[in-house]
């Protein structure tokens, strides 16, 4: 378990809106920090960014909400995206997909506590050939057992 | 004196606190202050580092740092390079150095040796070595040199023909200097404009050069960059803007990249030209938070060019001041579009506005406000450089001046291409870009991105400038050119095309909002075979409507994709609907696989590999697929070794 | 009012004085809100962080009734630094030495002593008054309901006159009244002083011309004020009373005073739409017509004389209260016979010249501002242009003077009374809609501080106590109130707040002292 | 600044520069249809209904916020514009409940009334629709926002006079969508209730609770009176059904224009509130009692009579109201100092 380092980044968070404060336009860049040093953009957060700007909370969430680097909802380390087209699925995908969501401990569009993992479906990664197939961050990876699947997920931070 | 910039001896006095007119051409053909031998040969010794002229002692090797090539591993490549060259005992008279982007990117990474002009191709760390060692014997390590299709050979950069073609005036640079060290920069001739512009100029008379040049934004509408500074030097207001516009976000467009990773103090000077012509005092860069390593470059120039007074107050002793933020997008396409970038910049939600008022008249926080997009500014400076007259010897009569295309698509030579405007579209495809790939036929060109139209065959001896090919639904956009081969659908073209329009809508107005969902849906049925003629004559009307009734440019010219398509490729659309099929081959729900029972062998491999089980057949019998199960994966086309699986 | 509402918007410089204008009025304060959007600049004085004041580009958190000090030490200011409009005052003002004389003791310093503003920031914004083109004083109960209320009001005209500020768009003294006709009941002559338009009953002049028309007598002493009305109930003088559409037993200072009062008399008869705590006391009960039930007009705080229009037939048999007026004055052997209320307004009219020249025809579409003299007389939006009403501009000399109660080591804590957005006046009306669902209860605000030292939590019961009564409340810690000050409003019988309050009276105008008296908390 | 002639459906009319094709045609009596235009609001442009043809313009402006030109040739329904008017009312009707059967707008809504007077119907672009849960958290303001054609109108009104922004646009695209911070309700939002929104709904998205089934616009008399509370005097109209007030809107003109506050628009419930007094009442044996109006009126003439005999009107004391009108005051003003003979006439206007 990493440490937590709470107090840092509400210090971190604190020091961010003092600078901005009195900066006109100043909204998107503290919204880019803050999640740099939150990892994602939390209705708590986004109350204490549109206090500290003075500016409503519904434009912070209108802002927040639409461009698309902003996450409201905690995103993992390393993406998983399993595959859920009629290949893998026939394939044994959803058996990976199980095997996943018990060794992350999430169900699918979460995020494991220690934010290590979000765990997502897509509907085809168009690599049939190598089904199933579920893609960790960059990295595509094929013909995938059960095991084979949690290992590769084990190796990563 | 480490740089360039920095004082030869402590008779330089010059510093951002004492700047001095003479700053930049000091550097280079200086010291103006002090006759000294001694500083006289410190700056020559700094320049040949940087120009590497032939006939010197002195030899470089460039390693392309484009995203491209960095990508493909030119960090690690540089490292191996430099620790060659110590082994060799060269280091006194070989450097080893990272430049921007070349082009070339399908063949990266790319390491150019200077002076010779020796160009090698996809280099890996573990040729080194031979590289270096080939260095002091003039030898040419053959196997690292660029080969076309017929197995030609081309050591040397200049014979290349894809950059044979081109006229590089813009992305000179990008390929010789070291982005991040504003003295290459300045080495290689940069500023000069600016310092011409500060002493002998008035800021009338630099508008009044870029409006003779002709110079034409290069950001998709092709609007008079000196009518729109001419517009905003009439607004009687005390603050005003320059925002360069680098939030490049057509997909298959990276020019903008390429020029702010491989040469960011061209844009800079073009920026701070442009403040001084308009009377503007701020600048702003949008960038968006995709090009990592063009933010990284752009601040570092910026913090250079600050320090050494180039930015700030009182820039070489002209009395302007100007200074320049960075801001950086956060994911919205809309975002390029100006007024809407604006919004952005003033943390809003990037919803563009209505004009007029223009941004001339009201644009950033109200006030007037230049808005240019990269490569416009960049062509700045060369033009004050130039010279209006000399400039407008490239290009045409209406559109002067090169353009940067990124070629991309079923090409040979796919990549960065620098050409003058009216240049055919085949003389850039067939020419510069090397023709089609793998033999196969042309059969359409998009260009301009999610606001461009696709061209066909006939257009192919159309010469590419802002009015042939807004005559012909198209628009040469920000520079995107993707070509296509018989291979490609249409229908499924624009079926991409409007899903990410669709995607990037902000919202605001109706037709695009709605009437954008609306078409892409009616092109999915199209594509799934379940569209009918009256889906047809909807979609055209909806294409009509939301072309002339969106409230912004890019809603404006979002049907363009489908127009153009439909316009010369309209027995592809008939074929879906009517037909239920897909003449390319590509909209899956439309296609079925079969096997040729007089080719297959009965190996087994497509029945092995088929995720679904729905190839059945005996080994050594021909095999069969059952449609029932298929899922039209073409797994089996794609492993079949005997052409027997048919695409129909 | 002596402008309009309109003006508001166009003003460069609004000072907002004890006003909580986005809760009480808060179609006014939109007015507010769109001078600053066209770069006005907002002053406000309050001890409260109310939500104006957060607008506020100066906000002066002023002590309680300190307000004399403020005002006279911003006149200070600008005399000296010689900011003030000498050709207003020299050709349109008098008493101006006697102002010199008053104000020259109040320095900034003093004044921040007095008032706890900074110093600076009473020269900021002294100067920022005296200096912007068009600046509009607001103020409302903050102001007045002191001891020293009238001199409150003086000392701001004071302000006025010395710079300027009034008798233009824009500019002005503009008290915004708090009840929808309190302005047309004070016009009416529904003052003991004062007969229709302010003509004085003890002037025999006026007298004549209404017993002329009225075909009677009128006495000639000027009559009680409802504080000295409630003193001679108790005292026995006064016998019975007739109240309509009041309902002092929750709304005045001391309510156990007036209930005492009330309860004293031989007889009592309240005329309204609810059987209010008042009522509950009558002999007889009266029941009235609501406005939706009735014809006739209201007169706004800026003079406007507008139209009220019957929509529905009156609820049961109660009867609107002109009807019933009549009918008690025929009873009593006067018939009083209209046809309609638009009768009444036209002999009220014919006897009160700044009424003369409105006709109901006329305020068919749009109000109209009084003084209308005459039938073609377009109304008067701005007051005091050409000259005062009584000529020139008197400047009065008004000295500081602290409110009646002050904390003390027994009740060691200020309360300050006043409106909330969501209900109105005693709840009679409001407490009967859905408003009473989004705001069902009164808490007692009560600084973070305070709460920490009073060991409170927010929800906590308390009872809060005073030398007159004690109420029971819920806890709301709130940023609004500085430290050592508590704040409710009286809109809530159930948690009535005057019980509490201080019935001193300032002895011009009897406006009871409700915006400070000290108090006690108990934690129930 | 110079005036400007230009025709519009080739009739010539003759403006101040800066004005918008809007206003000028409205000076010739032509109506264009609008949604997101408001005089009061800044200039939008979003819903692009107001669309126009201008000779030798390729695309169709907007005629709120286009301004005029000299010679400009402009044509309000041509067919361009009319096939434009369709679509636009086709992609909006396309994502739009059927309800109009149940809709509490249905006779004071604009996507109705164009949909009629451009002969639209739903069912032109089938596809994906919103499905968005009714926000009704509160007692005052429904929020439908499948209906809402984003518009925008709220959103001003509530930044740019109300001076709150408790609502704004978020997400973006198809999904845009106006929303509460955090989508968590207008409570939470520190809205005040003023309905400013809801009056400026073209569309049934913003509703009013408390008219739920009260009764269809047509069916209501609308009475313009003065509001009962402040001192600001905020001229409203009262929405009668069958002898009974319903609801309340602003009236559009005096100190208020289209604004109240929460009590001048949802605050008139206590009109038919059955703890409304009805009858006289009378105190017997220490008790009210409910009497006749005689009984009653002769209780005060008697009691009155009796303390003026014995003590002299100086002996009776009368509270007027800031509550009743000017007439009642006036007769009260009369009553006491003629009928009972004493100056002792005062009300609350302190307080």
């Amino acid at each position: 378990m990493q440490e937590c380092h709470c107090e840092d980044k509400q210090m971190k968070l604190a020091q961010l809106l003092l600078k901005y404060k009195d900066t006109p336009g100043a909204l998107i860049p503290v919204l880019q920090q803050a999640q740099e040093i939150f990892g994602y953009l939390s209705p708590e957060l986004l109350r204490e960014i549109s206090a500290g700007l003075r500016i409503p909370l519904s434009r912070t969430y209108g802002v927040a909400t639409f461009y698309s680097q902003f996450h409201l909802k905690p995103r993992g380390r390393n993406i998983i995206k399993v595959c859920q087209g009629t290949a893998c699925h026939v394939r044994g995908g959803s058996k990976v997909l199980e095997a996943i969501k018990r060794y992350v401990g999430v169900e699918t569009g979460e995020t494991s506590e220690d934010l290590r993992f979000t765990l997502e479906t897509v509907a085809c990664l168009g690599a049939c050939g190598l089904a199933p197939v579920m893609m960790v961050n960059e990295e595509t990876e094929g013909q995938l057992t059960p095991d084979k699947a949690v290992k590769k997920i084990a190796d990563c931070e | 004196m480490i740089n360039l910039m920095d004082n030869c001896c402590s008779k330089c006095t010059h510093s951002p606190a004492t700047p001095c007119s003479n700053y930049v051409l000091c550097r280079t053909a200086g010291p103006f202050c002090h006759t000294d031998k001694g500083c006289e040969e410190k700056r020559k010794n700094h320049i040949n580092n940087v120009r590497v002229p032939s006939g010197g002692n002195y030899q470089q090797i460039i390693v392309c740092g484009g995203t491209g090539c960095t990508s493909s591993g030119s960090a690690r490549l540089v490292d191996s390079l430099k620790e060659a060259v110590n082994e060799a005992g060269l280091s006194d008279r070989v450097a080893v150095k990272r430049t921007g982007c070349h082009g070339f990117c399908e063949n990266g990474p790319i390491v150019h040796i200077k002076p010779e002009g020796i160009f090698y191709t996809r280099v890996k760390p573990a040729d080194a070595r031979d590289i270096v060692n080939h260095l002091a014997d003039g030898q040419i390590v053959e196997r690292l040199v660029y080969r076309d299709a017929a197995g030609n050979s081309y050591p040397h950069f200049h014979e290349i023909p894809f950059y044979a073609g081109q006229t590089l005036i813009l992305l000179t640079n990008c390929g010789h200097i070291d982005p991040e060290q504003i003295s290459d920069y300045v080495a290689v001739g940069g500023y000069r404009s600016l310092v011409k512009v500060l002493q002998h100029m008035t800021p009338e008379q630099v508008i009044e050069e870029i409006q003779l040049s002709g110079l034409r934004g290069r950001g998709g509408a092709g609007f008079p960059t000196g009518k729109k500074w001419a517009a905003a030097r009439r607004a009687a207001r005390e603050i005003k803007y320059i925002i360069c516009n680098a939030d490049e976000g057509d997909p298959g467009a990276f020019m903008d990249r390429s020029l702010l990773e491989g040469d960011p103090h061209s844009v800079l000077e073009g920026m701070i030209i442009a403040g001084f012509a308009v009377g503007s005092h701020q600048g702003y860069i949008y960038c968006r938070a995709e090009y990592p390593l063009a933010i990284k470059r752009l601040k570092s120039a910026i913090q250079q060019a600050r320090q050494w007074g180039l930015l700030g107050k009182n820039i070489l002793n002209s009395g302007f001041d100007f200074d320049i933020d960075l801001k950086e997008g956060a994911g919205a396409f809309v975002c390029g579009e100006g007024t809407a970038l604006q919004a952005s910049i003033e943390g809003l939600r990037g919803m563009p506005r209505v004009k007029p008022p223009r941004s001339t008249e009201k644009g950033l926080w109200e006030k007037p406000t230049v808005l240019n997009n990269v490569e416009t500014l960049a062509n700045v400076p060369l033009i004050i450089q130039m010279g209006a007259e000399e400039y407008r010897k490239l290009g045409t009569e209406q559109s002067p001046g090169t353009k940067i295309f990124a070629l991309s698509g079923s090409l040979v030579n796919p990549g960065l291409v620098e050409v003058p405007m009216g240049k055919t579209l085949r003389e850039i495809i067939f020419g510069t870009g090397g023709g089609i790939r793998d033999g196969k036929a042309f059969k359409a060109v998009q260009l301009g991105g999610p606001s461009g139209g696709c061209l066909a065959e006939q257009h192919l001896d159309l010469p590419v400038d802002f009015d042939s090919l807004s005559s012909v639904g198209a628009t040469i956009g920000s520079g995107g050119m993707v070509v296509m081969d018989e291979g490609a659908c249409m229908v499924d073209v624009a079926r991409f095309f409007l899903a990410f329009t669709q995607k990037e809508s902000c919202g605001k107005c109706t037709p695009c909002r709605e009437g954008t969902k609306r078409m892409l849906e009616i092109l999915e049925r199209m594509c799934r075979g379940e569209a009918t003629l009256d889906d047809l004559a909807d979609l055209e009307r909806l294409c009509r409507v939301v072309k002339n009734t969106s409230l912004c440019g890019l809603g404006q010219a979002c049907p363009n994709p489908v127009l153009s398509t439909l316009q010369y490729f309209r027995e592809e659309y008939m074929a879906h609907i009517v037909e239920k099929r897909c003449p390319a081959g590509v909209c899956a729900e439309l296609v079925r696989y079969r096997i040729d029972e007089n080719l297959c062998r009965g190996c087994g491999l497509c029945l092995k590999n088929c995720p679904v089980q729905a190839i059945r057949g005996q080994r050594k019998q021909p095999h069969a697929i059952d449609d029932s199960r298929c899922i039209k994966c073409g797994v089996c086309l794609s492993k079949c070794k005997f052409k027997a699986v048919v695409r129909s | 009012m002596t402008n309009s509402i309109d003006e508001i918007a166009g003003a460069d410089l609004i000072l907002a004085i004890g006003t909580n204008t986005t809760e009480a009025h808060p179609v006014i304060s939109l007015r507010i809100r769109r001078a600053i959007q066209r770069g006005a600049v907002l002053v406000v004085v309050d001890p409260r962080k109310t939500e104006l004041a957060e607008l506020a580009h100066i906000h002066l958190q002023i002590k309680p009734g300190s307000d004399i000090a403020l005002l006279n030490s911003m006149a200070k200011v600008i005399l000296d630094e010689n900011l003030w409009d000498k050709e207003f005052v020299e050709s349109r003002c008098e008493g101006f030495e006697e102002l010199v004389e008053a104000v020259q003791g109040y320095t900034p310093e003093l004044a921040e002593e007095l008032t706890g503003i900074p110093a600076d920031s009473i020269r900021q914004a002294a100067r920022a008054y005296a200096t912007v083109g068009k600046a509009t004083l607001l103020y409302t109960m903050g102001l007045t309901q002191h001891v020293c209320g009238t001199d409150n009001v003086l000392a701001a005209a004071n302000l006025a006159l010395l710079c300027g500020q009034i008798g233009r768009e824009s500019t002005g003294i503009n008290p915004l009244r708090g009840q929808n006709n309190v302005q047309g009941a004070c016009d009416m002559g529904a003052l003991p002083q004062f007969l229709a338009g302010y003509q004085p009953v003890a002037d025999e002049t006026c007298r004549k011309k209404f017993s002329e028309a009225w075909g009677g007598p009128i006495p000639d002493q000027p009559g009680l004020t409802v504080g000295e009305m409630m003193q001679a109930a108790i005292r026995g003088s006064i016998k019975g009373m007739y109240i309509v559409g009041e309902n002092p037993v929750i709304s005045d200072a001391d309510a156990n005073h007036v209930e005492k009062a009330l309860n004293n008399l031989d007889f009592l008869v309240v005329q309204d739409i609810f059987l209010t705590e008042t009522a509950k006391l009558a002999d007889v009960v009266l029941p009235a017509a609501s406005f939706a039930e009735k014809d006739g007009t209201f007169t706004n705080t800026e003079r406007r004389v507008q139209r009220v229009r019957q929509a529905v037939q009156p609820i049961g048999n109660s009867k609107a209260d002109w009807q019933i007026i009549c009918a008690l004055a025929e009873a009593l052997g006067l018939p009083m016979r209209y046809q309609n209320p638009e009768e009444i307004f036209n002999e009220m009219a014919a006897l009160t010249p700044s009424y003369a020249g409105i006709r109901y025809e006329r305020l068919e579409k749009e109000g109209i501002q009084w003084p209308c003299p005459a039938a073609d007389h377009p109304g008067t939006s701005i007051l005091h242009q050409e000259k005062f009403v009584r000529g020139k501009g008197k400047f009065h000399a008004v000295a500081y003077l602290p409110p009646d109660e002050l904390p003390d080591r027994q009740f060691p804590l200020v309360l300050n009374t006043g409106r909330r957005l969501f209900h109105y006046h005693t709840g009679s009306m409001t407490l009967r809609t859905d408003l009473r669902e989004i705001c069902p209860t009164e808490q007692l605000d009560v600084s973070v501080h305070d709460a920490q030292c009073l060991g409170l939590n927010q929800g906590d019961r308390v009872k809060v106590i005073s030398r007159r009564g004690e109420v029971e409340m819920t806890v709301r810690i709130s940023e609004t109130v500085p430290r050592g000050m508590v704040f409710a409003s009286f809109h809530f019988p159930e948690a009535a707040i005057n019980k509490l309050t201080n019935h001193a009276r300032c002895p011009k105008s009897n406006i009871p002292e409700l915006k400070v008296c000290a108090v006690r908390i108990e934690k129930v | 600044m110079s005036d400007i002639t230009c025709t519009i459906n080739d009739k010539s009319v003759t403006v101040p520069r800066g004005t918008t094709i809007l206003t000028a045609a409205a000076m010739l009596g032509i109506d264009i249809p609008t949604f997101c235009h408001d005089p009061e609001l800044s200039r939008y442009g979003g819903c692009r209904i107001c669309v126009v043809e201008v000779k030798g313009w390729g695309q169709l402006p907007a005629s709120c916020v286009t301004e005029v030109r000299e010679g400009m040739e402009v044509y309000t329904e041509s067919e361009k514009v009319l096939e434009a008017r369709r679509t636009i009312l086709e992609l909006l009707l396309a994502n739009h409940p059927d309800d109009c059967l149940t809709c509490e707008k249905t006779g004071a809504c604009r996507l109705q009334e164009y949909a009629y007077r451009y002969g639209v119907r739903k069912g032109a672009f089938p596809g994906a629709c919103h499905a968005y849960p009714v926000e009704a958290d509160n007692p005052f303001i429904m929020r439908d926002m499948n209906k809402c054609i984003l518009c925008g109108k709220c959103v001003r009104v509530c930044s740019e006079v109300v001076g709150r922004s408790v609502i704004d646009f978020s997400f973006r695209g198809f999904h845009a969508k106006v929303a509460t911070p955090l989508d968590s309700g207008l409570l939470n939002a520190g809205c005040v209730f003023c309905g400013s929104c809801v009056e400026v709904c073209p569309v049934g998205a913003l509703t009013e609770k408390q008219r739920i089934g009260k009764g269809r616009p047509w069916e209501l008399d609308s009475v313009t009176t003065t509001c009962p509370y402040c001192g600001v005097g905020c001229q409203i109209n009262l929405l009668v059904k069958e002898g009974r007030v319903v609801g309340a809107n602003a009236a559009g003109h005096g100190v208020n224009g289209r604004h109240l506050c929460v009590k001048g628009r949802y605050g008139h419930g206590f009109i038919h509130h059955p703890e409304r007094l009805t009858n006289p009442l009378v105190r017997k044996n220490g008790q009210l009692h409910e009497v006749t109006w005689e009984e009653a009126i002769q209780e005060v003439v008697r009691r009155f009579g009796r303390i003026k005999q014995e003590y002299g009107g100086q002996a009776i004391g009368v509270l007027a109201s800031a509550r009743i009108t000017n007439e009642e005051n006036y007769l009260l003003n009369k009553l006491a100092r003629l009928v009972l003979g004493t100056n002792h006439i005062d009300h609350c206007a302190r307080l």
